[in-house]
């Protein structure tokens, strides 16, 4: 890895549990990181507000999917049965719309169950295999046991041996820095 | 064409084996079999293949070989461009049969047939269709619209008038012709089968000598020689067998024959119709005479054991005539009354007012006392219930005086016609009710005791050259006779048949007898009328009429069947020419020749009822056995013809078998349950009990068969099947009654052994249930019942009113198509299912599928059982209501509802309405889910479970209704009321620019029925039949309560009922 | 060990003696490397070779029988007229119902907040799949012309024609795709965090490419967890209504039409539970064995199998109820043909099949009032075999019976399956079987990072999140 | 743990996510056109036949009226192909020894049918009548096209269901004056809606309804 150029993506540091990666968030935003991500095994709740991350558009995204979906639905039922070959079947009107109410509701649901996964995945800007995080050796525990707390190079106040003191201080082990290859 | 005669026959055998699968439904068997059955390399000479052919290099490269190899060497020759090219100069017939939808391998494969050449069928074909024009197109004919014929069915002792639709020379659809006196317009399900017969590819083919093919030439060298030898003993020891004829050219030619021979003797046998009504006149009048019923102008009929509505002559016309008389426009019209006394239910009894069963042999006590109560005879003593019976329609047909009519069965001894005769003087009906006639058939004689004779020459080696016209003696001969043994005998026999069967198999010579649409001739209807029978299609294969077999022996051998007729109409016209040749072309046209109706003759009696020897009754309890044509293959001669197998019985309900029918009472005697099966049900199979029946010294074991309504101590032998050499149809179907028949006990036997074996044998019922579970499927009344109250049909059922509904209703502003069938005049005779069955291309599948509850019929018959009660719903569980019920019979098309439930459940719309109410069946939409079959109320719709419809027999594609699309596998189908014929005739009209007229479309139900009992047309049109009979009271629809509003509806069934017999 | 500061009412199934659905003693490292190693580690034991052979083997006669079916038809099963529809709905009907207790309990539960759910929503879901994929297989093979089936589908041909959407057919053709769809999608969303986990712990460079994609380079930063959890929870949303909705569809088939014992307005709810029923039934079915031959006991404890037990129960009696409704509106409606048909049921030729159902679907179950029945697991797994057939049977009776005594009794008729129909049923069997198969040694069989999260719940007795 | 993708795998995996819902889409769209190409509706493929017969020469130069030939088409449901003797009427002594015409000759002579290959085929489960759209005033034209400007005969209408429902739903857009029927150059004047409608009236043309109902076309 230190044959090819590289650059700084950040400083991580590891913890041993949520509660002591939520404290080290806390410490880093009061002193005044802006660009921090925390890397967790499972959701640890407040997380993501502590570091400064509180809306999603996930759900609106959600609702515009179901809206699409159940009105191109109905839409479809009503244009085939009345308007593209209107034809007597059985004696039923044209538009039955008691009848189209199943289609439409499923087609609601599949709308935005879709869109919610395709809106969750895009604004994670998943899929996205290859990161810098991943360069860090310990970090595959990150999906295992251990909390990571990274500050990233873009920060205004980004500087490394600051970083890594302040993580040091914050009681993280393993402090390192993450390289991103060119 | 004569030498290619000689590749025929033979490989007919081996196509015999394969081409009918299809009709068995026995489906993707078909195609390759040819080449499975004769794949394996063998050496062939291919010099053929050098220079052009002829028949003559055909012939010999054919010569000599046989069974495989004879195939190899077709194959062989199939691949020679000159042979196709040789098939297209030996057949420019065939050529123009065609529509232009026709591809070159489709043509090939037609020529295969007319050569049974199927092995051909491997052609490649081109990816492109092609267009076969005519080379020159015949005179008048438009490409595309059928063109319709007249012409007549011979049927034992009748001529039934028919009109042929033929589309570009080939004839798809037999319909009644309305001026033709036995027709009268309409049909019956024999002959509407008939056409099937035409192009049933187990036919056979060619003339044959002791089961090699030959040609005919060399049969006629063959017939001259042995005319010759008849000639110098003066004709002693040659002998003619016939059927019943009715054709006057053939008579004659007969007659000629014998005064050439003047030893020479003419016999005649005819197995199903009874010497009972010949010799009954005969006893009466002291001659032979032809009784001609007029049930038109009776008010009270009697029918002693007569099944007049449904077999013997003239009874299509009998059933139009009495339908009319049970024609109920409103509760102040009249009906006439209907008596039957008969030992097992039949389509008469079952529409009689007033039925008592009775066994055979007391019919004739029946007819003495009553006899007696007219004056026409000594009194007889009759027991008690029988007696306040006969009492009361004695006194009816004396108040009826000259208005009433007894009519004797057929099946019935010859006393029982004398007495009826005698009855019928004596009640003054002769001249008003019936009339007498001379005889239609050519040479009336005992056909009993004319076959005897020829059996006792036969035995006594005095016949040397015996000429077969038609029938199968060896078949069906009584077996006392043992026909077959004296067969053997004869030095020289020749038999002309449609089929190679039983009889051709023991016969020196057979002659393939062609079908009445391929040939001239001539025929007599009951009444006398003639009609000139003429070709609709020159002979499939190589063969003859009687015409040609019997001039073959005469003097003038090889005079064209057409000379041969017009020669007798010159003579019967005065000698004149001209006479003739004025009018042929009228004959023709008509299908009758004007003023050949035989006049009324007044017969004296002479004989008298006292003249009679004592009445012996049978023993109570003994158990009596009556012989009775089948229904659907009458004696016989139908047994290859799928669509009568399948076609159920009007009464059982059975296809494909016979059974030996028996009281319920006698079935809860012997324990003689019936099982139904888990597969198909009560709808497809029903197992029951077999008999072993020891009779006359012979044994036969059939199924039996527990009949409501048939008389306690009666069984019944259906004639007619356990035929072994019919043809893949008809071949091991049920057993054959034949062989416990003989000539003492024609038709009721008695001294029989029943013993009850413990194996069952599976029937095909499509129908097992008989009673109604209290629903309102078919509702009846008596006629009082209905003057009373004549909205009683719709009593009990509240259907919801017609703006009942939230959303605005579709309206039917141009035409509104509708049924109205009236089950007061339907008699379940089933003409209309066959006429269905043809004209809608619907496939037969087989008694396996039948018995799975698929058989495919578009309408069919249910026969109900009023109040008819059992506690397992058996009717071998005996309950006294199954002894004599209330029967009825129910046509049940596709109701077209107007709400149709099949029409909203299809994914794919493939079932919707047209504008004018149609339920419209889509079947290149329909992907198969069955969900409309399963949501239709009436289990109208039909599926194609597999693939049912035969693609590959060139034969059958002939067959086809071109105008009806032939359905594929994983379809459904059903009732379009014709839309083909709607549409056709929409079109026409709609090119002058006028509306329809009232009976303009007639579907093929309701022209083919006799007893008019099926009406179609604009509902919108209130002067419309239809419109005036759905105005009627008695007007109601099935299960109304589902609102399905089915355009499609009944006019309830009324009976006359006599109120001094009606049982408190 | 769930807190004392919770108010009793806010778990509908809040059990005052609870006892742990996760074994105590686990740490996130424990839960993670038992599951996974099951995936990526542990080697192919006998009996699952043998297993899994059987369950192919089984897969190939399936396709023996489709294979003859295309050739020659659907007239080689017993169906006929008037029984138009046989073992090919009723199977269909019964998948699809198996099909429900995957997502149920991985949406409802997880909205009720049940942490039971945990440890088995993950091969519930897996099951539901399978099951749906086996359904989903018998609606285009039932047809005649399985060729033309894409009729159903609203696209623009060349003959101008739509679809008929007054069909339930086609509402079913929506359903189930939906819920096909929507099961997969939820199933994937549960599962990216667990390839991650796989990805990071796998030796083979192969196993890494594999999870590697499929994880879609699943960081568990705490953006993705907030985006992940609102998905997660709308997801579960949705496929609640959608749950319920599949099979109240699928009752329509049957309550739309007009068919004497089809048309019912009970179907839909009865329906409903009757899948949950079969559905849980399906799952004791499943992870009985499975966490006996995986040990996985700590994971899935006798908590779970209890409280499955008590669903059974509960399911058991809507449907016992059911069928009482379905005699007592048949006589309180007088309709002489519902009547009939009631009558029929209990007398008619299939009489005993009518009996059969009510001992498994009725009398079974009642037994699962005690606890000593549902704490005996070999019991209660037999009773799930039981249940299964049961429900059944009851798709029998409702698809079969009614159709064998509609309006015209001359029409009438009766049904037997043929080699085909066994065939095929046991063929779409072998398919689930298999699938199942694949699934536990391919994928881990419950949610590791759910598990990790349970862990420390447990461990500081927080209660779960959302 | 060492980074398992390389950085591009980034944009490959999207990509490729990307590319795989665009490719279900066109692929698609793609069956879609096809199906109303003439690859599967043969619309403008012309065919080698027997004997290179020019619509063109007979109908156009000659001026020979459709039905000389065509002799059923405004009484039956097929407008017939002429029988050989047909073409002999005039042959026989006009061009009656050119090579290109001894097919016909030989058809004449050995009564044998010449094989025609089909141009117009319409599926076997619909019921097309001739006569039918002839007398209700739709032209020979506005199904064949041009047949008189045809040297070598073709399909020039789609002849699929949809094509056939547009007619059916407003057929005033096609309809002529009786006297137009068979003139192959008529085109639709700027007044056609006027004058259709007209039409419509006096030729009692059906509703839509009824001419769009499944039984007018299929049986």
């Amino acid at each position: 890895m230190s044959e090819t150029r590289s650059q700084l993506y950040g400083v991580m540091g590891e913890f041993e549990s949520p509660e002591a990666i939520l404290a080290a968030a806390k410490k880093a935003r009061e002193a005044g990181y802006k660009h921090i991500t925390a890397y967790t095994p499972f959701p640890v709740e407040d997380l993501a507000q502590t570091i400064g991350f509180r809306w999603t558009a996930v759900p609106l995204i959600t609702l515009l999917g179901g809206l699409g979906g159940g009105l191109s639905g109905f839409a479809l039922e009503y244009w085939c049965s009345a308007i593209a070959y209107p034809i007597n079947v059985g004696g039923r009107p044209l538009n039955s719309w008691p009848a189209f109410i199943p289609v439409t509701f499923e087609l609601t649901v599949l709308g935005a169950a879709t869109f919610a996964v395709i809106s969750m995945l895009a604004l994670n800007k998943l899929p996205q295999p290859y990161h810098p995080v991943f360069n860090v050796d310990r970090f595959a525990r990150a999906s295992t046991d251990k909390f990571f707390l990274c500050i990233e190079s873009r920060d205004a106040k980004f500087n490394l041996a600051e970083c890594a003191r302040f993580l040091q201080s914050v009681e993280a082990q393993h402090v390192t820095e993450v390289k991103d290859e060119e | 064409m004569l030498d290619v005669s000689s590749l025929t026959g033979d490989m007919s055998d081996h196509a015999d084996d394969h081409e009918l699968r299809i009709l068995q439904g026995n489906t993707g068997q078909e195609g390759e079999h040819h080449h499975d059955e004769h794949g394996e390399e063998e050496p062939v000479d291919t010099t053929v293949r050098e220079h052009a052919l002829d028949l003559a290099t055909v012939r010999e490269k054919l010569r000599d070989k046989s069974g495989k190899q004879y195939w190899r060497t077709l194959e062989e020759l199939a691949g020679n461009p000159h042979f196709d090219e040789l098939l297209h100069r030996e057949f420019p017939r065939h050529a123009s049969e065609w529509d232009d939808a026709v591809d070159r391998r489709g043509f090939l494969k037609l020529m295969g047939a007319s050569l049974a050449l199927a092995g051909m069928a491997g052609c490649g074909m081109p990816d492109e269709k092609n267009i076969v024009p005519y080379v020159k197109q015949p005179d008048g004919m438009v490409l595309g619209r059928p063109r319709f014929y007249a012409t007549a069915m011979p049927f034992v002792g009748d001529a039934i008038g028919v009109l042929v639709e033929s589309h570009e020379g080939r004839p798809t659809k037999l319909e009644g012709n309305p001026d033709h006196p036995s027709s009268m317009g309409a049909s019956s399900a024999i002959v509407q089968a008939s056409i099937l017969n035409l192009y049933d590819p187990d036919r056979s083919q060619t003339t044959r000598f002791a089961g090699e093919i030959q040609t005919w030439s060399s049969f006629l060298e063959a017939a001259q020689g042995l005319a010759a030898a008849a000639k110098s003993q003066n004709g002693a020891g040659f002998r003619i067998l016939s059927g019943t004829i009715v054709s006057p050219t053939l008579g004659s030619q007969i007659k000629k024959l014998l005064t050439l021979f003047p030893e020479a003797k003419w016999h005649q046998w005819e197995p199903a119709s009874g010497d009972g009504s010949r010799e009954g006149a005969k006893l009466a009048f002291g001659r032979y005479v032809n009784t001609v019923l007029v049930p038109g102008k009776a008010n009270v009929i009697l029918s002693l054991d007569s099944d007049f509505l449904a077999s013997a002559p003239g009874h299509i016309a009998y059933a139009k005539q009495f339908s009319r008389r049970r024609k109920l426009d409103s509760p102040s019209d009249t009906m006439s009354r209907l008596y039957v006394a008969e030992p097992t239910p039949t389509v008469t009894g079952s529409s009689a007012d007033h039925r008592l069963p009775v066994r055979a042999s007391d019919i004739e006590l029946l007819a003495r006392a009553l006899a007696g109560k007219v004056g026409a005879g000594p009194a007889a003593t009759l027991p008690a219930e029988t007696e306040k019976w006969l009492s009361t329609v004695a006194q009816e047909l004396q108040n009826e005086r000259g208005a009433s009519l007894v009519v004797a069965g057929e099946q019935q001894p010859a006393a029982v016609h004398a007495l009826a005769h005698a009855i019928n003087a004596a009640l003054g009906n002769v001249g008003t009710t019936l009339y007498y006639t001379d005889p239609v058939e050519t040479e009336p004689e005992s056909n009993l005791e004319s076959l005897r004779q020829l059996c006792a020459d036969m035995g006594a080696g005095k016949v040397e050259t015996l000429v077969i016209l038609g029938g199968n003696p060896a078949y069906n001969a009584p077996h006392d006779f043992d026909f077959l043994e004296k067969l053997k005998k004869v030095h020289s026999s020749v038999h002309l048949s449609p089929y190679f069967d039983e009889t051709s198999a023991y016969c020196n010579w057979h002659i393939p007898e062609s079908h009445f649409l391929e040939t001239w001739s001539d025929a007599r209807a009951y009444d006398g009328t003639a009609s000139i029978i003429q070709p609709l299609i020159s002979p499939l294969y190589y063969t003859k009429s009687a015409h040609d077999v019997i001039a073959a022996f005469s003097d003038k051998p090889g005079v064209a069947p057409y000379d041969l007729v017009r020669g007798y109409w010159t003579d019967a016209m005065g000698h004149s020419e001209a006479a003739v040749e004025a009018g042929w072309k009228k004959w023709l046209n008509d299908g009758v020749i004007p003023n050949t109706k035989f006049p009324a003759i007044t017969m004296t009696s002479k004989w008298s009822a006292s003249s009679l020897p004592a009445f012996q009754a049978a023993l109570a309890g003994q158990i009596e056995f009556i012989f009775r044509p089948d229904p659907a293959v009458y004696d016989g001669r139908f047994a290859n013809n799928g669509w009568l197998q399948e076609l159920p019985k009007p009464l059982t309900k059975i296809t494909w078998d016979n059974a030996a029918l028996v009281s319920p009472k006698y079935a809860e005697k012997m324990e003689l349950e019936h099982k139904v099966m888990a597969r198909g049900g009560e709808h497809g199979q029903v197992r029951s009990r077999v008999l072993d029946i020891e009779l006359n010294s012979s044994k036969v074991t059939a199924a039996s068969w527990t009949l409501p309504g048939q008389q306690e101590d009666t069984i019944v032998l259906p004639l007619g099947y356990g035929r072994t050499r019919a043809g893949y149809t008809g071949t091991d179907k049920g057993f054959n009654a034949y062989v416990v028949r003989t000539s003492n006990a024609l038709w009721v036997a008695t001294n029989g052994k029943v013993t009850s074996t413990d194996e069952g044998y599976s029937l095909a019922c499509t129908q097992y249930h008989f009673n109604m579970e209290g629903r309102q499927l078919l509702s009846s009344a008596s006629l009082a019942e209905y003057k009373k109250n004549p909205g009683f049909a719709h009593e009990g059922v509240e259907a919801p009113p017609k703006d009942d509904s939230l959303y605005q209703e579709f309206s039917y502003p141009g035409y509104a198509w509708g049924m109205a069938i009236d089950l007061n005049k339907c008699n379940g005779c089933s003409a209309c299912v066959v006429a269905c069955q043809s004209e809608n291309n619907i496939p037969v599948v087989g008694k396996d599928q039948v018995m799975r509850g698929r058989e495919m019929h578009w309408i069919r018959v249910d026969r109900y059982y009023a109040h008819a009660e059992s506690k397992t719903n058996d009717p071998s569980t005996y309950n006294p209501s199954l002894d004599n019920p209330e029967t009825f019979f129910q046509p049940v098309p596709c109701m077209q509802c107007e709400n149709a439930p099949c029409e909203q459940v299809c994914p794919v719309g493939a079932t919707v309405h047209s504008a004018e109410g149609l339920n419209d069946m889509v079947y290149n939409r329909c992907i198969g889910t069955r969900y409309c079959s399963n949501n239709c109320p009436y289990k109208v719709r039909r599926f194609n479970f597999l693939r049912f419809q035969d693609w590959e027999t060139p034969q059958l594609k002939l067959m086809r209704n071109p105008e009806v699309t032939v359905r594929s596998r994983g379809v459904m189908e059903k009732c379009t009321y014709c839309v083909q014929r709607i549409n056709n005739v929409r079109i026409d009209a709609e090119k002058q620019n006028r509306p329809i007229r009232d009976g303009e479309i007639v579907t093929a139900c309701e022209s083919a029925c006799p007893s008019e009992a099926i009406v179609f047309g604009n509902a919108n049109d209130p002067n419309s039949r239809v419109a005036k009979l759905k105005a009627q009271q008695r007007n109601y629809s099935i299960l109304s309560e589902l609102n399905a509003r089915p355009r499609t509806t009944y006019l309830a069934a009324v009976r006359n009922t006599n109120t001094d017999l009606v049982k408190e | 060990m769930s807190a004392p500061e919770i108010p009793l009412n806010s778990h509908p199934l809040y059990n005052p003696e609870p006892e742990p659905v996760l074994e105590p003693g686990h740490t996130y490292a424990s839960v993670t490397d038992k599951i996974s190693s099951i995936v990526l580690t542990r080697p192919l034991g006998i009996g699952w070779l043998a297993g899994f052979t059987l369950a192919f083997s089984i897969v190939m006669m399936l396709f023996a029988c489709l294979a003859w079916l295309i050739t020659k038809g659907v007239g080689i099963w017993g169906i006929n007229i008037p029984i138009g529809w046989g073992f090919a709905i009723v199977n269909f009907v019964w998948w699809i119902g198996i099909g429900h207790a995957g997502t149920l309990i991985s949406a409802i539960l997880y909205l009720l907040n049940q942490k039971w759910r945990t440890s088995i929503n993950r091969f519930a879901e897996a099951m539901t799949l399978f099951a749906v994929a086996c359904a989903g297989l018998f609606p285009l093979i039932h047809t005649g012309r399985p060729w033309m089936a894409y009729y159903m589908f609203p696209y623009p041909s060349t003959m101008g024609i739509w679809p008929q959407f007054r069909s339930p057919l086609i509402w079913d053709v929506f359903a189930v795709s939906t819920y096909g769809t929507v099961s997969l999608l939820f199933w994937y969303v549960g599962l990216l965090p667990d390839l991650a986990t796989l990805r990071d712990r796998a030796k083979q460079k192969w196993q890494q490419y594999i999870f590697g994609m499929l994880s879609m380079g699943w960081r568990g930063s705490a953006h993705h967890w907030h985006r992940y959890q609102s998905a997660y929870l709308l997801l579960a949303g949705l496929a609640t209504p959608l749950v319920l909705s599949v099979h109240t569809v699928v009752s329509f088939d049957f309550s739309v039409a007009i068919v004497p014992g089809w048309h019912t307005t009970i179907f839909p709810p009865y329906f409903v539970a009757g899948a949950i029923y079969s559905g849980f039934a399906m799952v004791l079915t499943l992870c009985i064995p499975l966490r006996k031959a995986y040990k996985l006991e700590g994971f899935i404890t006798m908590r779970h199998l209890d409280t499955m037990a008590k669903v059974m129960l509960a399911t058991g009696e809507i449907v016992a109820y059911g069928y009482f409704i379905e005699f007592f509106m048949a006589y309180y409606s007088g309709n002489k043909f519902d009547v009939f048909l009631a009558e029929q049921r209990l007398h008619g030729p299939y009489s005993h099949f009518y009996f059969a159902l009510i001992f498994c679907n009725i009398l079974t179950p009642q037994l699962l009032w005690f606890k000593s029945v549902r704490r005996n697991v070999p019991l209660l797994f037999v009773m799930s075999l039981i249940i299964n057939t049961g429900m059944w049977l009851e798709r029998f009776v409702i698809v079969v019976i009614s159709l064998t005594r509609d309006f015209m009794p001359s029409a009438w008729g009766r049904y037997s399956a043929t080699f085909w129909d066994y065939g095929t049923f046991v063929g779409t069997l072998g398919l689930f079987t298999m699938l199942i198969f694949l699934f536990v040694r391919g994928l881990p069989a419950i949610a590791i990072s759910e598990m990790r999260e349970l862990v420390h719940q447990e461990s500081h007795g927080k209660e779960g999140h959302v | 743990m060492a980074q398992i993708f390389h950085r591009s795998a980034n944009y490959l995996a999207r990509f490729s996510l990307l590319g795989a819902a665009v490719f279900a889409g066109v692929a698609l769209t793609a069956v879609l056109v096809v199906a109303r190409s003439p690859y599967i509706t043969n619309q403008n493929v012309t065919r080698d036949q027997p004997i290179q017969f020019s619509h063109k020469h007979h109908a156009g130069d000659d001026g020979i009226d459709c039905r000389y030939c065509h002799t059923a088409v405004e009484t039956s449901a097929y407008a017939g192909i002429p029988p050989t003797k047909t073409c002999m009427n005039c042959h026989s002594v006009l061009f009656n020894n050119v090579g290109y015409l001894e097919p016909v000759r030989e058809s004449y002579r050995t009564d044998q049918s010449i094989h025609w290959v089909k141009v117009h085929r319409l599926a076997d489960y619909v019921y097309f009548n001739h006569s039918i759209h002839i007398n209700k005033g739709i032209g020979c034209s506005s199904c064949h096209g041009a047949v008189n400007q045809m040297p070598l005969m073709f399909q020039a209408s789609p002849l699929n269901m949809q094509w056939c429902l547009d007619c059916h739903r407003n057929p005033e857009k096609n309809l002529r004056p009786k006297d137009q029927v068979f003139n192959m150059d008529w085109r639709a004047p700027a007044n056609q809606d006027e004058i259709g409608h007209r039409l419509a009236v006096e030729n009692k043309i059906r509703t839509t309804a009824e001419l769009t109902s499944c039984s007018t076309c299929h049986r």
